[in-house]
C-alpha cells in the first residue's frame, strides 16, 4: 500500500513537470496551429542558462530562474520573428520541417559550444534534501518542481483568461481575421505568445536542471512526451495539457512499476490511444 | 644531366615515400545522445596519432621514439574521422566511404556495439583489419570474423570479474553479500551485459539474482526503477548505463536512501570523470572495471605522460573506454610498422600472432586470441574515495583497500 | 398522385439540452421543388445533416424511394441517389474546377474517360467549363456555388438538398442561380431547398415548409404559406433581416 | 508532354549510379532511390489523402524484421520474406486505422507516432527477434536469392530502383485515377467527399495499407543492405520524420515532391557529415538544420511549389481571361 502511495505522489511529481513543458506547447499549437518540433530544444537551452550561471557565477537555480526564462522567452520570440512568421500561411507541414532544421541547429549548436558533455547542477538549495511522510520519499527538487510547475500553469491560465492581452490571445484562437477586424494586432498576439511559450518550457527547464543532466539531447524526450500530452489533453487547453501530464506521469510510474519498467513510455503513448477512442479530441477539447 | 634528373627522381621520390601518409579510419559517434564519450575518444586518437608522428623519447612506445612509422620509412599515421551518429546505417556507410574514397588501410570504432557490428562486416568484405577498442558485446566477437580484433574485455568476460570479486570480498573481508540485481538500459549494451550475468551467475552458485531492471532508453526519470530496486534489497547492483542515467539513479539511490553493500559498473557512465565532477561527494564508494584510474598514473609514467597529452586537449583525466581506443589506434599502428607494409593480409598475420607492447594498460600487454579477443584482460577493479577512481582489485595492482560497505548516505 | 422521393418521419435531434428538431415530419414527391424556410436557428441545415446521414437524428425516421436511410452514412445516401451542398461551401480547393466536378462523376462510372465525360457535360450544363481549370480555391463566391451544385450533379443524383446555394449572390447571380435550378427540375431532379431569400425560392416551389425553432409550423403551396399568420409572426422580422443581409452581401 | 520530366528523372536515376563508380556517390543515390521511395509511399496517405503519419518507421521496420527473421531463423530468401512483410505490415496497418482514423488532423497525426513507439518497444523487448541487441544477417557470398551483393553496389542500385518505379508507378497510378481523385477529395473536405458518395473511412484505410506495404518492402531492402538491424534504427522516430521532412520538403501531395525531397535532404545530410562530420563538433548538423530552416523561410510552399510557380500562374489566370 504504502508502494502504491510512493508511485501516486512520484506520478504526480514526475508529471507535473510534463505539464509544463506541455502548457507551452500547447498555448503555441491551439493558438497557430504550428507543431513546435524545437520546443525541447529551448528548454535545452533555459537548463544550459542556469547551469553556466552556476558554474561561472555560483548562483542557485532558484536565483537564475528569471533569467533562464527569460532567455527561452526570447528564444521563442526571435523564432516566431525569424522563422514563424514567415511560414505562417504556408501549406501544412511546412512550419514543421522549419522548426525540425531550428531544432536540429540548436541541438548541434549546444554541442559546438558547450560540448557534448552531460553536465548536473550539483549543489544548490534544494539538492538532495528531502521530506519522509509516512512512508513515502518527496524530493525536495521535485516536489519544488511540481510546485513551480502548478504556480507556472495558474499563472498562465489566469492571464489567459483575466487580461486584456489573454483574452486577444483567445480570440486569435478563434480566428484570426474577426480578431484584426475587433482591432487585435495579431502580430504582436503570435509573437508574445510563443515569447510566453519560451518562458514556460524556461522554467520548466530550471526546475528541471536539478534533477535531469544538461546536454545538447536534453530537451529531446521530453519534447516527444510533450507532444502526446498535448494532443492528451486537446490542442490549445491548457488546463487538459496539465491534467493530461500528470495522467501520463501517472501511467508511466505506476504501468511501469508493474508491468515492466521498460514499458513506461509504451504505456503513456498507448494512454494516449485508449483515451482518444472516447474524446477524439482529447480530455478536455471538443 | 641524364644522370642528375635520374638522381632527382630517385631522390624525389624518396621524399614522396617518406611523406606518405598512411591512413586509418576512425568511426565514432560525435554528434548525437553518445557525442560526449565519442569526443573524448577522438581527443584520445588524437593524442596516440601525435604519439606516433612525434617524436617522444621519454614514452617508452617504439612509436614514439621515432617520427612516423621506422619502417615505412617514417611514413606518418593519419586517423580521418568520422561520424556515425549512433546509427549502424551510417557506422555501415562511413566505414564504407573510409575504406574506398579515402583509401584507409585499417578501421578503428565504433564505441557503440550495435555500429561497430555493420562497421566491421563491411571491413571483413574488404579485406581490411577493424581493431575495436572499448565496444564491449560479447557477441562482437563471437560471429567468427576473420579480419576484427577487439581490446576491451567483454561483458561475459567483466561479468565472470565481478563475481569473482564479489566472491573475493567475501572471503576476505566476510562482506556477506549474496543478492545481486542487475540494472541496465534497454538497448544492446544494457541487455547484453545483463544476459551475460544470467548466464554466468550459474557458475557462481552462492549469489542469487534478485531483481532485473531494465529501463528505456533516453529516460526522463529513474524513480520508478530506483523504487523497484529498493524493494528488492539487493547487496550487490551491477549498472550497465550511460553517464546520464547512471547519475540520476545516483542522485534517486540518495533520496530513497538505497544502500546496497557495493554497486559494480560495467564499462560505460561510472567511467566517465564527468561522473565525480557531477556528484562530488555522492559518487564515492561506486566501483566498476576500468582500464586506468588517474590513481594508477603515479605507477604508470608512460600512462601518466599520456594522460597529460590528453588532458590538455580535453580538460579531463584519460578514462578506461577512452583509454581502450586509444590502444585500439596504437596497436593498429604497430601492426603495420611491424609487417612493414599496408598490405591487409600482412598486418592480419601481425596482429594474429604478434604480442603488443602496452605500457599503459595494468596488464602492459595486449595479444588477441584466435576469436580476435585481447586474451589479456585489462581491467582493474576501481573504486571512488573522496573523488578519485582506486584501483582496488586484483591486489597487485591495489591503490587503495576496497570497502564492501555503503556508509548511509547520511554519514557521507 | 406522385410518387414520393422522400419521406420524413417525426424527426428529433437533439445536441445534449438543446432540442434542434421536433418531430418534423414531412414528404417530397418526385419532380417537385420543395422549399424549407424558417428563421436562423430553425434547425434547417440540422434538418439536412439528419436526413443526408451526417447526423444520426435523435428518433424518427428517414425514407428515400421507400427504403429506410436513417442512420446511414452519407456515402451510401448518395450512392441511392440523394445528395447535398453545403451552406458553407466546401470546394476541393488545390484541385481544379474539372477535378472537383470529376471527383462527383466517378461515382457512377470508374473509368477516366466515362467520368470525364460526365463532368465535361455538367461543366457545359453549370456554365462553368470556361473556368474548369482554375483552382477551385480561387472561384468567386458565386461560382464556388455553383461549383458545389456542379459536384454533386456529376454524381447523376435522383433528388438534391441545396443548402442555401444562393446566400452571398448579387441579383443577377441569384437570378441565374434561379434558372439553374428550373433547369435542373426539368431535367428530372427533384429539389429540396433550404433557402432565406424568399423572393428567388418563392416562384419556383411547389411548395414550402417553415420550420420554426425546430418545429415545423407550416406547409404548402407558396401563396398560401406566406399568408398563413403563424408564420408571419414567426418570420416576419427575420425577413428584413434576411432583406438586410441580401443587401450586404450584394455589394 | 507531361510525362517528360518524370522520364528524365526516371533515367538520371538509373544512370548516374551505374556510371560513377565512386561508391559513396553509389551509397547516396541508393539511400535517395530508398527515401524517396519511402516519401512516395507516405505521400499516397499523407499527401494524397491527407492523413499525416508520424508513424511510418513502423511498417518500415516490419518490412527489415520480417524478412530478416525469415532470414536469419530459417534461411527464406528475403525476396519472399519482402512480400511477406509488406503482407504484415498491411495487416498491422488495418488493425491500427481502426482506432487511429477516429481522429482527425493533428490528433491522428500522433496517434501515428504512438503506435510507431509502442511497436518499437514490443521489438526492443521480443527475445525471439533478439530484442535490443539486434540481430546481424548472416553473411553468405553474392547471391540475388539470399539478396546479398557485396562485390558491388550496383545490384542493390537496381533492386531500389526497381522498388522505387514500382511505388512511383503505383502512385501515378493512384493519382491519376479514381482513388487519387477520392483521396485528394477527402483531404480537401470530408464532409463533401462524402457527400459526393466516397466512403471515405474505406479509402481511407485503402490508402494507408497501399502505403505501408510499399513502406514495408524498402525495410527489407534497407536491411539486406546494411546486413544489421535493431529496433531503433528501423522503428525510430528519426526514420518517420526523415520521410516526412524529405516529402514536405519537395512538395506534398505530388509525385515529383518525394523525388525533389530527396534528391536535396539526401544528399545535403551525407555530404555534409563526411566533409565535416569528423570534426566532432556538430557542424554539419547545424549547417544542415540552418539549411532546411533558409529553404523554408524563403520558399515556403516547398520546393515543388518555387518550380511551379510559374506554370500555375498562367494555369490559373490565363486561361480564365481567355
Amino acid at each position: 500500500m504504502s508502494m502504491l502511495a510512493q508511485l501516486v505522489v512520484t506520478g504526480v511529481l514526475v508529471g507535473s513537470v510534463y505539464s509544463l513543458v506541455a502548457v507551452g506547447l500547447t498555448l503555441v499549437w491551439g493558438l497557430m496551429d504550428i507543431i513546435n518540433f524545437a520546443h525541447g530544444d529551448f528548454m535545452m537551452i533555459s537548463m544550459y542558462t542556469v547551469f553556466w550561471l552556476y558554474a561561472l557565477l555560483k548562483w542557485d537555480p532558484l536565483v537564475s530562474l528569471p533569467i533562464a526564462a527569460f532567455v527561452a522567452g526570447m528564444i521563442g520570440l526571435l523564432t516566431y520573428k525569424l522563422v514563424i512568421k514567415r511560414v505562417l500561411n504556408a501549406p501544412g507541414l511546412m512550419a514543421l520541417l522549419a522548426t525540425f532544421g531550428l531544432s536540429l541547429f540548436i541541438r548541434n549548436l549546444a554541442q559546438f559550444l558547450w560540448s557534448p558533455n552531460y553536465r548536473f547542477v550539483g549543489e544548490s538549495i534544494l539538492s538532495g534534501k528531502r521530506l519522509i511522510i509516512s512512508d513515502v520519499i518527496v524530493g525536495l527538487p521535485q516536489l519544488v518542481a511540481a510546485l513551480g510547475s502548478i504556480g507556472m500553469t495558474l499563472a498562465v491560465a489566469l492571464f489567459i483568461k483575466k487580461t486584456k492581452f489573454g483574452k486577444a490571445i483567445q480570440a486569435t484562437a478563434q480566428s484570426r481575421e474577426i480578431a484584426e477586424l475587433m482591432g487585435v494586432d495579431t502580430e504582436k498576439v503570435y509573437m508574445f505568445t510563443f515569447a510566453l511559450s519560451g518562458i514556460c518550457v524556461g522554467v520548466a527547464g530550471t526546475l528541471l536542471s536539478g534533477i535531469f543532466p544538461v546536454y545538447p539531447e536534453s530537451g529531446a524526450m521530453y519534447g516527444l512526451l510533450a507532444f502526446v500530452i498535448v494532443a492528451l489533453g486537446g490542442f490549445g487547453n491548457i488546463w487538459g495539457a496539465f491534467y493530461a501530464g500528470i495522467m501520463i506521469g501517472l501511467a508511466e510510474t505506476i504501468g511501469g512499476f508493474y508491468l515492466g519498467t521498460q514499458f513506461k513510455y509504451a504505456i503513456a503513448f498507448l494512454i494516449y490511444l485508449l483515451v482518444l477512442q472516447f474524446r477524439p479530441k482529447g480530455l478536455f477539447g471538443w | 644531366m641524364r644522370k642528375l634528373l635520374a638522381v632527382l627522381v630517385v631522390l624525389l621520390s624518396f621524399v614522396v615515400m617518406a611523406q606518405e601518409v598512411i591512413k586509418i579510419g576512425a568511426i565514432f559517434p560525435l554528434t548525437g545522445a553518445a557525442a560526449a564519450t565519442g569526443v573524448k575518444i577522438k581527443y584520445a586518437v588524437e593524442v596516440a596519432q601525435e604519439i606516433i608522428n612525434g617524436v617522444y623519447p621519454e614514452i617508452n612506445l617504439s612509436l614514439a621514439k621515432s617520427a612516423g612509422l621506422p619502417n615505412l620509412n617514417g611514413a606518418k599515421v593519419q586517423f580521418v574521422f568520422a561520424d556515425h551518429q549512433g546509427n549502424p546505417e551510417l557506422a555501415m556507410a562511413e566505414a564504407e566511404r573510409l575504406i574506398r574514397n579515402e583509401k584507409v588501410v585499417a578501421l578503428i570504432g565504433c564505441y557503440q556495439s550495435s555500429c561497430t557490428k555493420p562497421a566491421s562486416q563491411i571491413a571483413e568484405k574488404y579485406g581490411i583489419p577493424f581493431v575495436a577498442g572499448s565496444s564491449s558485446s560479447a557477441a562482437l566477437t563471437e560471429r567468427g570474423l576473420k579480419w576484427f580484433f577487439r581490446i576491451a574485455p567483454h561483458d561475459g568476460m567483466e561479468t565472470v570479474f565481478f563475481f569473482n570479486y564479489l566472491r573475493y570480498l567475501n572471503e576476505k573481508y566476510n562482506a556477506n553479500i549474496k543478492r545481486v540485481a542487475v540494472v541496465y538500459i534497454d538497448n544492446e549494451y544494457g541487455v547484453h551485459a545483463a544476459l551475460m550475468v544470467k548466464e554466468k551467475i550459474k557458475d557462481f552458485p552462492e549469489f542469487s539474482l534478485v531483481a532485473d531492471v531494465k529501463y528505456p532508453v533516453s529516460a526522463t526519470n529513474v524513480d520508478i526503477e530506483v523504487q523497484k530496486i529498493k524493494a528488492a534489497k539487493p547487496d550487490a547492483i551491477f549498472h550497465a548505463s550511460y553517464i546520464g542515467d547512471m547519475t540520476m539513479f545516483v542522485k534517486k539511490y540518495k533520496e530513497f536512501n538505497v544502500v546496497p553493500k557495493v554497486v559494480l559498473s560495467y564499462c560505460g557512465g561510472y567511467q566517465d570523470p564527468q561522473f565525480v565532477v557531477n556528484l562530488g561527494k555522492d559518487a564515492d564508494y561506486f566501483a566498476g572495471t576500468n582500464a586506468t584510474t588517474p590513481a594508477l598514473f603515479a605507477k604508470m609514467p608512460i600512462l601518466s605522460k599520456i594522460n597529460e597529452m590528453y588532458k590538455a586537449k580535453s580538460g579531463v583525466d584519460i578514462d578506461g573506454p577512452t583509454l581502450e581506443d586509444f590502444a585500439s589506434a596504437l596497436v593498429i599502428a604497430e601492426a603495420i610498422n611491424i609487417a612493414g607494409t599496408t598490405e591487409p593480409e600482412k598486418i592480419l598475420e601481425v596482429l594474429k600472432t604478434h604480442t603488443f607492447e602496452a605500457p599503459y594498460f595494468v596488464s602492459e600487454k595486449i595479444k588477441f586470441g584466435p576469436d580476435g579477443q585481447n586474451i589479456y584482460s585489462a581491467s582493474v577493479m576501481t573504486q571512488i574515495f573522496n573523488g578519485v577512481y582506486e584501483a582496488v582489485w586484483p591486489e597487485q595492482y591495489q591503490t587503495h583497500e576496497p570497502v564492501p560497505q555503503f556508509p548511509d548516505w547520511k554519514k557521507r | 398522385m406522385a410518387r414520393v422521393m422522400l419521406e420524413v418521419q417525426k424527426i428529433t435531434m437533439k445536441f445534449g439540452n438543446l432540442v434542434a428538431n421536433d418531430n418534423v415530419s414531412f414528404s417530397v414527391n418526385e419532380g417537385e421543388i420543395v422549399s424549407l424556410i424558417g428563421p436562423n436557428g430553425a434547425g434547417k441545415t440540422t434538418l439536412f445533416n439528419c436526413i443526408s446521414g451526417f447526423y444520426k437524428p435523435f428518433s424518427g425516421k428517414v425514407f428515400f424511394e421507400g427504403k429506410d436511410i436513417t442512420g446511414k452514412p452519407p456515402h451510401q445516401i448518395t450512392m441511392m441517389g440523394l445528395t447535398r451542398t453545403f451552406q458553407i461551401v466546401k470546394p476541393l480547393k488545390d484541385m481544379t474546377v474539372r477535378d472537383n466536378v470529376l471527383t462527383g462523376a466517378f461515382l457512377r462510372s470508374s473509368s477516366k474517360k466515362e467520368a470525364e465525360r460526365i463532368a465535361d457535360e455538367v461543366l457545359e450544363l453549370t456554365h462553368l467549363w470556361e473556368k474548369r481549370n482554375m483552382l477551385a480555391g480561387s472561384l468567386t463566391t458565386a461560382d464556388k456555388k455553383r461549383l458545389e451544385i456542379a459536384r454533386v450533379l456529376a454524381t447523376r443524383p435522383k433528388m438534391i438538398m441545396l443548402d442555401e446555394a444562393m446566400a452571398g449572390l448579387n441579383q443577377s447571380e441569384i437570378k441565374e442561380a434561379m434558372e439553374l435550378c428550373i433547369k435542373l427540375n426539368r431535367a428530372g431532379i427533384t429539389l429540396l431547398i433550404v433557402e432565406h431569400i424568399m423572393e428567388a425560392i418563392m416562384p419556383i416551389s411547389h411548395r414550402v415548409i417553415v420550420l420554426s425553432a425546430g418545429k415545423k409550423i407550416a406547409e404548402g403551396e407558396p401563396a398560401e404559406v406566406t399568408n398563413n399568420e403563424e408564420v408571419i409572426k414567426a418570420y416576419l422580422g427575420e425577413r428584413y433581416y434576411a432583406k438586410s443581409k441580401k443587401l450586404d452581401h450584394g455589394l | 508532354m507531361k510525362k517528360t520530366p518524370l522520364l528524365v528523372i526516371l533515367a538520371l536515376l538509373l544512370i548516374l549510379p551505374l556510371v560513377v563508380e565512386d561508391v559513396n556517390f553509389q551509397h547516396v543515390m541508393l539511400m535517395m532511390l530508398i527515401f524517396a521511395g519511402l516519401g512516395e509511399a507516405w505521400n499516397i496517405i499523407t499527401g494524397f489523402a491527407g492523413q499525416t503519419s508520424f508513424g511510418h518507421a513502423a511498417f518500415f521496420g516490419i518490412g527489415a524484421y520480417t524478412s530478416t527473421v525469415l532470414f536469419y531463423k530459417f534461411n527464406v530468401s528475403p525476396w519472399i520474406g519482402m512480400i511477406l512483410g509488406a503482407l504484415f505490415a498491411g495487416i498491422v496497418a488495418f488493425l491500427v486505422s481502426y482506432p487511429c482514423f477516429r481522429l482527425k488532423g493533428h490528433y491522428f497525426a500522433i496517434a501515428t507516432l504512438a503506435v510507431a513507439e509502442i511497436i518499437k518497444q514490443l521489438f526492443v523487448s521480443w527475445d525471439y527477434v533478439e530484442g535490443a541487441t539486434g540481430i546481424s544477417i548472416p553473411v553468405v557470398p553474392d547471391s540475388f536469392w539470399a539478396m546479398q551483393f557485396h562485390r558491388s553496389k550496383i545490384p542493390y542500385v537496381l533492386i531500389a530502383y526497381g522498388l522505387f518505379v514500382f511505388v512511383l508507378f503505383v502512385a501515378v497510378a493512384i493519382e491519376r485515377n479514381k482513388m487519387g481523385y477520392y483521396l485528394k477529395a477527402i483531404r480537401e473536405s470530408h464532409e463533401a467527399a462524402e457527400a459526393l458518395g466516397i466512403n471515405t473511412a474505406r479509402y481511407k484505410l485503402l490508402a494507408m495499407i497501399v502505403s505501408s506495404m510499399l513502406t514495408a518492402l524498402f525495410g527489407t531492402l534497407y536491411a539486406q543492405y546494411i546486413l544489421y538491424i535493431d529496433p531503433f534504427m528501423v522503428f525510430g522516430l528519426d526514420v518517420s520524420m526523415k520521410i516526412v521532412l524529405l516529402t514536405v520538403l519537395g512538395g506534398l501531395g505530388s509525385v515529383y515532391g518525394p523525388i525533389i525531397g530527396a534528391a536535396i535532404l539526401i544528399p545535403l545530410s551525407e555530404y555534409t557529415r563526411t566533409l565535416l562530420g569528423g570534426t566532432g563538433k556538430g557542424i554539419d548538423l547545424m549547417i544542415y538544420g540552418i539549411l532546411i530552416v533558409i529553404v523554408v523561410v524563403f520558399e515556403p510552399r516547398g520546393i515543388l511549389g518555387l518550380l511551379r510557380k510559374r506554370s500555375r500562374r498562367r494555369l490559373n489566370y490565363g486561361k480564365s481571361n481567355a
